[in-house]
């Protein structure tokens, strides 16, 4: 078979990224914190195989560094970080969520159906192969801040604003075979140190409400 | 000949006004079947009172003192602008109507104010409620104006008659009858007179007029007095002359002086006449009932207003 | 020229890390706020000399607009730094900061300030979305300085929420970038603002209509625009004042920048009609938001930060009415707002310090212990509602005389009555905070004359700009006006 | 040459006044210097415009300059008739009150900062002659606007009374508000015109469509309104008049609320040209209810300076009541009765500034004699402080409008201006013009029993209080800058031909009619309103015989009467030996016989404390308190307020803290706009 064909090298992307879309409802649904963190890096994972893979078709190095980048950060520091941050923690899982999982989960196939449809009259623009991702990578958007919104632990907050960058940097590759790599490398860095000062924040926080329960930090009102 | 004329004007007025008193004292006397004082009983009064001494409060001010002065002299001035016998008045042009109602407030306010000086609660009960009767008073009043105005076409009291006179038979028109009652109002409230005030009282809680007067003696309470009758005779001589304009002179011609006389002291008996009926047969309203008869002059002079919008179309 | 401004300013952000003695981190404050303004004015002088200059291949470019941020910014942060010095060293004074904390402050305070500066000159939309990120990270490192819990809930919310919006943001530009590729083809250039905004008329109306939401509602929601704002009156009332100056004063306005370059692109894309209306719709929503919170607040920097909604919003609505004379207005709004608001937060801070409390109530007679703090804060208050003869008034008649005449009768009036609602209240509070007899036990006289100095500075700008606007200025603004409204 | 000579006086008066300012700003924190530099900085600069005004009316010259052109709309200084003879007004009150001040002040040494008192002073009058001298709405909204700033400032100068704090604060908040109407209209305007300028406005004008030109015609009378204090739009007057300091209240009420007046002359007669007859009716009802409303409040008020401020409301209803009727003899192209009715009301306005400034520069003096307000402690002040008794005195009779003095006089040519309804062709005027000259004619009665009781109970009979006792009189310089004021309201009265013939260049130029020659004959010194035989009034005439009156029974007096003598004795008490204070009448017992006729206006309520042992009806004392319902504040603004406040009370939840909701905002505004999308496409 002719590794170069477009078609084949579409339905590979389209593949994935429905792996993705599918790793993401695993986010939501998961309310171990731990497992949480497992289906991101699995999330990540699929993203740089995502890049790679589109890298290997296009032939643009840059993707494979950024795949390569997203494997470093995205897959190995940040999980082991938030793992750290966990084990400190007392909180092992979500206890209350302001949605229950069942109905998350249908809210977030609306969302995804709703993506569909917004993307529908602009991904036809252009023959990349990897356009149909577009739909998804909207939808994983709107669902990470969904999970913002749903889940109450801080640390939980952060994986779902992680979902969310992931589905923005598939949206980046599925659209323009990713940004122009000057802007990649910043974006990663931005991540990183955002990540890392959030857990700095995680921390104080910890010390100084006894909890990462961000229902509890309401004393900012009017 | 003009200082003539007007020096005459204050005479007729001033000299008029005591007895104008009089014969209103002496019908109201009659209808009480009394016998009743002499007509000249009020030159008497006051010649009596020029003789004596004052006593004056010892919390009183030059106001008080000068009270009396101001408001005698702002009687004699607004005189001069009221037509007696004839239209022509020598000073007519220094004022009209509004002038001459503003002078009369100036004496009020005098008054009112030397009611306050000495300090005792009759006194500033009279000057308050002076105050208040005249406030209630003059939008009648200056309604009737407006509707004498309409009809006349003029404010300046002497052309007013004039035209007044010239209309003949078209002055019997119902704007004309209502501006006369509601202004026939207004006069009694300003004169102090049944049922608004009695002149007659003293040392009465509800006396308004008198009960500023309280506190003058001697020649201070001749010349408030004098002013007061002054001030009656204006408003009756007004009345007379505005509503029924008849038989006065164009101008002054003391050949055919005569007529002119006749009718003035017949219209002056006949509104007397009124007054004293008015008077004893009716009593002293409570003050607070007071209100009720000047809206109703206001009603009067509003209807008097709209009736000449109607009548001219 | 451009690269000198940067790698001055991170020169100083390094020694700043560097340096652990007080002296030389003050030193070192003065030299960073005295050169940035220097080199800024140069930069600006070069600019509207030859209207445009860039670096590194285009990635770097500074045209009026940019020239503009960059004067608002050395203005600023030349005063915040003055003003930093005295506030600074009288917290140390009585012992709320700690040596560790005055370093940190002042390393991330010149790290916050060479971001800045990088989104005023980034020409490519990427580094301006990095830029933009970047400032903050470095921000809410500042607002979470003191480790209290109000700092810590407010930092953590400034952080979750703009990431989430300036993710959005990069979302537009990605789509942005998109449309350009399809005409451009993979070039690294293709994400630059010159090239974008040169071929905007080509780009493709759908995907740039998405492309515009998602950076209004990104971009708008680092300007604090309702209903993303909720953030801003957390974290302004909370960071150390002189960087709520900077917050209110600068950093919104480069957010504003961020949305105005591309406002220009996809006016260019597909007409002034859709942009125009949802900056309408967001700039009124958060007029309206700021009106009715301003009646009820009890604590005045929080009454500050929500003015600052308030201006944001004014400056929405000036550019949707998108005539050259409400631009015109909106750019000077951007100007004076800038100026106006950290002078209020320089003098607020002076107030936290000398009484200890933010609430109103608590605030007495402030004329009478610090006469010129009171004073400014009086006259700020005036100013920052747009009363004569302040310049504040001169750009808001300026947006209302634009809405008037271009037919926006309706939002002008909403505009108009949302300022005299929120002139009404603010003064309402600021008047029983400046009068009345001081609460006893509060020592008499001002904090220190360098925050004194600083809040002078701006008080100079905001008075002398309702009577005249130098001839330089003007023109500036009017190159401004130019680029937006394409012409 | 002339004209040059006058561009120069009045650049050099404005320039005193500013360097005036920064001196006593700058020398002399609290002392008296600043104080000595204020007052007479205000004291020239306002003898030398005094000059330049009347150089300006009397050689009917005028000029104009533009200047800060950099901005988006240059400024425009210009000099018309009636800046001029509005600048004439500022200076001729604020030249007394700068007297007044020189003594007035002392009693702040020390206490407050005089330097920025004088300060804020002078350039308060700069700024109001920048007001009448704007040719363009930014200009005049600058001044405008400062005008209301430093006034705001003045008001609260005693910052540690809370009653001057609120009061300032309520001023500024209302005549911000009012000041925003304005900016309505005048946008409005430019929205049209294209340009700030008042000419340009003018010239287009008539173009506009009618919906355009009531809304700036509404836009305007609340706007102006608020600053004159019209009723319903007056609530902060009586608050912040008082709560000043006198020679401030003075100021405010003398020239400030003139400035509204300003606004609406300048507005309605010039710039807006002829309007429907609606505009001139609305103009005489507001008129008349706030001329009664106000009497009637004044009537109630027993704090001297409260009383005054009510007035203040009464008197631009006048003067109102003048305009509205101009307005609609202009409708009905009565041009010459148009303009005596508006040369009424500017007489008016000229008037009631002179005798309102006398009369609280009065007050001010009592006031500071005896450090209270409350007409309930005063009386018999006339003998401790003579000569202020007898200013105020002539200050209560030309506000009562009494010849011969000058409030007379316009209240004449206003009742003539009605009068004259009776030409009016048909329409509504005909019977609103007759019932406004029925409410006004309640009003001068109200008046002058208000005033029958503010003079009475304040300077006559006995002190009611100990510190009333010690009243010492005011010095020198006070006495002074009330003796101007009280000449001048006495020449007003005596010779209206000047005042008529200053006025001539205004009217003119706005209705192109000469008034001097229509309304006076014999060189101005009777007054014959348009039609020959309708009225005339003479009022030097009138004074003569008056005078010769008084001189004559002086003399029969003097003559015949000299041997009777004048014995002092108490006042009969009904046979109590001594009269004490207490049994004399009170301000509110005074009052008492209008309260209850009005009763359905004041809604008075009153509670009477008996504090006697027990028996009950044994009673040591009896405590009577009453208040008086103002109705439109209590139908009117506290309802709004409250409203206000309870929409942010309910909006709060929005910011409830939670950042979970704050997240949702943004995810939702997110979907919403996606949906949009996905439907729009």
């Amino acid at each position: 078979m002719d590794i170069s064909d477009p078609i084949l090298a579409s339905k590979i992307t389209n593949l994935l990224g429905a792996t993705i879309l599918t790793t993401t409802f695993l986010v939501v649904g998961y309310r171990r914190l731990r497992a949480c963190v497992g289906a991101y890096g699995l999330h990540s994972f699929l993203l740089a195989c995502v890049a790679a893979e589109v890298g290997f078709f296009t032939g643009f190095v840059h993707l494979y560094i950024a795949a390569l980048l997203t494997i470093v950060i995205k897959v190995i520091i940040i999980p082991r970080v938030l793992n750290r941050i966990i084990e400190r923690i007392n909180v092992k899982r979500e206890v209350d969520l302001y949605v229950n999982v069942p109905s998350s989960l249908l809210i977030s196939g609306g969302l995804a159906i709703l993506a569909y449809f917004v993307t529908q009259p602009i991904a036809g623009l252009g023959s990349l192969i990897t356009r149909n991702c577009l739909a998804v990578s909207i939808a994983v958007m709107l669902i990470g801040l969904f999970i913002m919104i749903t889940r109450v632990q801080a640390l939980s907050q952060i994986i779902g604003l992680l979902t969310l960058e992931n589905g923005l940097f598939l949206g980046a590759i599925a659209t323009t075979y990713g940004m122009p790599l000057i802007v990649e490398i910043g974006v990663f860095f931005d991540v990183l140190v955002g990540v890392l000062i959030l857990v700095v924040f995680m921390n104080r926080i910890n010390q100084k409400f006894i909890t990462l329960d961000t229902k509890r930090m309401r004393q900012l009102r009017g | 000949m003009g200082i003539i004329l007007i020096l005459g004007k204050m005479v007729i007025v001033f000299g008029g006004a005591p007895l104008l008193s009089g014969i209103i004292k002496k019908l109201k006397a009659r209808f009480q079947s009394r016998k009743g004082p002499s007509l000249f009983q009020p030159y008497f009064d006051l010649a009596k009172r020029f003789q004596k001494d004052m006593v004056i409060s010892k919390h009183t001010s030059w106001i008080f003192r000068f009270t009396p002065f101001i408001v005698f002299s702002s009687m004699a001035t607004a005189s001069l602008l009221v037509p007696v016998f004839s239209t022509t008045l020598p000073l007519g042009f220094s004022g009209d109507i509004i002038a001459l109602v503003y002078l009369f407030a100036l004496a009020r306010f005098f008054t009112a104010l030397s009611g306050l000086e000495a300090g005792s609660a009759f006194g500033g009960m009279g000057s308050s409620r002076e105050m208040v009767i005249s406030a209630l008073a003059e939008p009648a009043m200056m309604l009737a104006i407006f509707s004498v105005a309409l009809s006349s076409g003029t404010i300046s009291l002497g052309p007013a008659m004039e035209t007044l006179a010239n209309m003949g038979t078209d002055l019997v028109n119902p704007a004309h009858v209502l501006a006369f009652g509601a202004l026939f109002i207004v006069a009694i409230a300003e004169t102090g007179r049944i049922p608004v005030d009695n002149p007659d009282t003293h040392l009465e809680l509800t006396m308004i007029h008198e009960g500023m007067l309280l506190e003058f003696s001697g020649r201070g309470l001749a010349l408030m007095e004098w002013a007061a009758q002054a001030k009656q005779f204006l408003f009756i001589v007004l009345l007379g002359n505005l509503f029924i304009p008849i038989g006065l002179a164009p101008q002054y011609d003391f050949s055919e002086i005569g007529v002119p006389i006749v009718f003035f002291l017949a219209k002056i008996f006949f509104l007397a006449l009124i007054i004293s009926v008015v008077e004893s047969s009716l009593a002293k309203l409570r003050f607070f009932r007071v209100p009720e008869l000047l809206g109703a002059s206001f009603i009067l002079s509003l209807l008097a207003l709209l009736t000449f919008y109607i009548v001219k179309g | 020229m451009i690269l000198t401004l940067l790698l001055f300013s991170l020169f100083i952000t390094v020694l700043c890390g560097i340096f652990r003695s007080q002296q030389k981190l003050e030193a070192v404050n003065f030299l960073g706020a005295g050169g940035i303004l220097f080199l800024g004015l140069n930069l600006v002088g070069e600019v509207y000399q030859n209207h445009e200059i860039s670096a590194l291949k285009g990635l770097l470019r500074v045209d009026a607009l940019g020239a503009f941020l960059v004067l608002v910014i050395s203005i600023i942060t030349f005063t915040a730094s003055i003003y930093s010095h005295g506030y600074i060293r009288s917290e140390l004074g009585n012992g709320d900061l700690g040596i560790r904390r005055m370093r940190r402050y002042y390393f991330l305070l010149h790290t916050f300030i060479f971001t800045i500066l990088l989104v005023a000159v980034s020409n490519n939309l990427g580094i301006l979305w990095i830029a933009i990120e970047a400032t903050t990270l470095a921000s809410a490192g500042l607002v979470g300085l003191r480790s209290e819990r109000e700092p810590l809930e407010a930092a953590w919310k400034y952080m979750i929420i703009c990431s989430v919006g300036i993710a959005i943001g990069l979302f537009g530009t990605v789509l942005t970038y998109y449309s350009s590729v399809n005409i451009l083809g993979e070039s690294s250039d293709a994400l630059n603002w010159s090239t974008l905004a040169s071929i905007s008329h080509q780009l493709d109306p759908k995907v740039m209509k998405l492309a515009f939401l998602f950076i209004v509602i990104g971009y708008g929601t680092k300007v604090g625009l309702a209903p993303m704002h909720t953030w801003l009156p957390d974290a302004h009332s909370q960071a150390p004042s002189p960087i709520s100056g900077l917050l209110s004063g600068v950093l919104l306005s480069c957010a504003m920048y961020g949305i105005l370059r591309f406002y220009i692109i996809t006016k260019g894309a597909l007409g002034p009609a859709y942009p125009s209306s949802l900056l309408l719709m967001f700039g009124l929503a958060s007029l309206i938001m700021a009106a009715f919170f301003l009646i009820i607040q009890k604590d005045f920097k929080r009454m500050l930060a929500y003015s600052s909604v308030e201006h944001m919003g004014i400056i929405a609505v000036g550019l949707s009415f998108s005539v050259p004379l409400g631009t015109y207005g909106a750019m000077l709004h951007l100007f004076n707002n800038a100026m106006a608001k950290s002078m209020m937060f320089f003098a607020a801070g002076n107030i936290v310090l000398r009484y200890g409390t933010k609430e109103i109530e608590k605030v007495k007679g402030l004329g009478r212990l610090m006469p010129v703090t009171g004073t400014v804060f009086l006259l700020g208050a005036l100013a920052m509602t747009g009363s004569p003869p302040f310049s504040l008034f001169i750009s808001e008649l300026t947006i209302l005389a634009a809405g008037f005449s271009s037919g926006k009768m309706i939002s002008s009036l909403v505009l108009l009555f949302c300022v005299v609602l929120i002139f009404a209240s603010i003064l309402y509070y600021v008047n029983a905070m400046t009068f009345g007899v001081p609460p006893s036990g509060i020592q008499k006289g001002e904090l220190s004359r360098w925050s004194t100095l600083a809040m002078l500075m701006n008080m100079a700008f905001v008075m002398i700009l309702g009577f005249y606007i130098p001839k330089p200025l003007n023109t500036l603004i009017n190159q401004v006006v130019q680029i937006i409204s394409g012409s | 040459m002339i004209a040059s000579l006058l561009e120069k006086m009045m650049i050099a008066t404005m320039g005193i006044f500013l360097l005036g300012g920064l001196f006593s700003f700058l020398f002399g924190k609290t002392g008296a210097l600043s104080r000595i530099l204020g007052s007479w900085s205000v004291i020239l600069g306002s003898f030398l415009g005094l000059g330049t005004a009347l150089g300006f009316l009397i050689s009917q010259t005028s000029f104009t300059i533009q200047f800060f052109t950099s901005l988006p709309f240059p400024f425009n200084f210009s000099v018309d008739f009636l800046s001029s003879f509005f600048l004439f007004l500022i200076f001729l009150v604020s030249l007394s009150i700068g007297l007044y001040s020189l003594g007035y002040l002392v009693e702040y040494e020390g206490k407050y900062h005089l330097g920025v008192f004088g300060f804020k002073l002078n350039l308060l009058l700069l700024s109001m002659v920048f007001l009448v001298c704007s040719g363009d709405g930014v200009t005049f909204l600058m001044a405008w606007e400062s005008m209301t700033l430093l006034s705001y400032l003045l008001v609260s100068t005693e910052t540690d009374k809370p009653e001057s704090v609120h009061a300032g604060n309520l001023f500024l908040v209302i005549s911000h508000i009012g000041t925003a109407f304005i900016f309505i209209s005048f946008l409005a305007l430019f929205s049209f015109s294209g340009s700030m300028g008042f000419s340009d406005f003018k010239s287009t004008f008539q173009d506009i469509s009618p919906f355009d030109r009531n809304l700036v015609f509404i836009c305007f009378l609340i706007g102006f309104g608020t600053k004159a204090g019209v009723i319903p739009f007056h609530i902060w007057l009586p608050v912040a008049h008082p709560a000043a300091p006198s020679n401030i209240s003075s100021l405010m009420s003398g020239i400030i609320i003139k400035m509204g007046i300003y606004g609406f002359a300048r507005f309605y007669f010039d710039v807006l040209g002829i309007g429907p007859a609606w505009w001139g009716g609305l103009i005489l009802f507001l008129a008349s209810i706030s001329a009664v409303l106000g009497v009637m409040y004044a009537l109630m008020e027993h704090d001297l300076k409260r009383l005054l401020a009510f007035h203040s409301i009464e008197n631009i209803g006048i003067i109102l009541i003048g305009f509205g009727t101009a307005l609609i003899f202009k409708t009905h192209g009565l041009t010459s009765l148009s303009a005596l009715a508006f040369l009424a009301g500017l007489y008016h306005t000229l008037n009631h500034a002179v005798f309102k400034g006398l009369l609280f520069l009065g007050a001010g003096a009592v006031v500071s004699a005896v450090h209270s307000r409350d007409m309930e402690k005063m009386g018999g002040l006339i003998k401790r402080m003579p000569t202020t008794a007898f200013f105020f005195l002539i200050g209560s009779l030309s506000i009562s409008a009494l010849p011969p003095f000058n409030g007379f006089i316009s209240e004449w040519l206003i009742f003539q201006s009605l009068l004259l309804s009776l030409n009016l062709p048909e329409g509504m005027g005909r019977i609103l013009i007759p019932l406004s000259g029925a409410m006004l004619a309640l009003t001068g009665a109200l008046a002058a029993a208000c005033f029958v009781k503010a003079f009475g109970l304040t300077f006559l009979a006995m002190p009611r209080s100990p510190q009333t006792q010690q009243a010492k009189e005011a010095p020198i310089s006070m006495k002074l800058g009330m003796g101007i004021l009280a000449m001048v309201c006495l020449l007003f009265g005596i010779f209206p031909g000047f005042v008529i013939f200053l006025l001539d260049g205004v009217v003119l130029n706005f209705m192109g009619v000469h008034i001097f020659h229509e309304i006076t004959s014999s060189g101005g010194w009777m007054i014959v309103p348009v039609y020959q035989g309708f009225s005339s009034l003479s009022p030097g005439v009138l004074l003569m015989i008056l005078c010769s009156v008084l001189l004559a029974l002086f003399l029969i007096v003097l003559i015949f009467l000299r041997d009777k003598k004048i014995t002092q004795g108490e006042t009969w008490a009904c046979g109590i030996h001594e009269l004490t204070p207490k049994m004399e009448y009170t301000p509110t017992g005074f009052s008492n016989a209008f309260r209850q006729i009005f009763s359905n206006i004041y809604q008075p309520r009153h509670e009477i404390k008996q504090k006697g042992t027990s028996p009950p009806y044994v009673t040591q004392e009896l405590l009577y308190s009453g208040e008086i319902e103002h109705l439109i504040e209590k139908y009117l603004y506290k309802p709004l307020l409250s409203y206000f406040l309870k929409i942010g009370e309910k909006i709060k939840v929005i910011q409830s803290g939670s950042i979970h909701a704050y997240l949702a905002y943004l995810f939702l505004t997110l979907v919403a706009g996606l949906i949009y999308l996905t439907v729009s496409f």
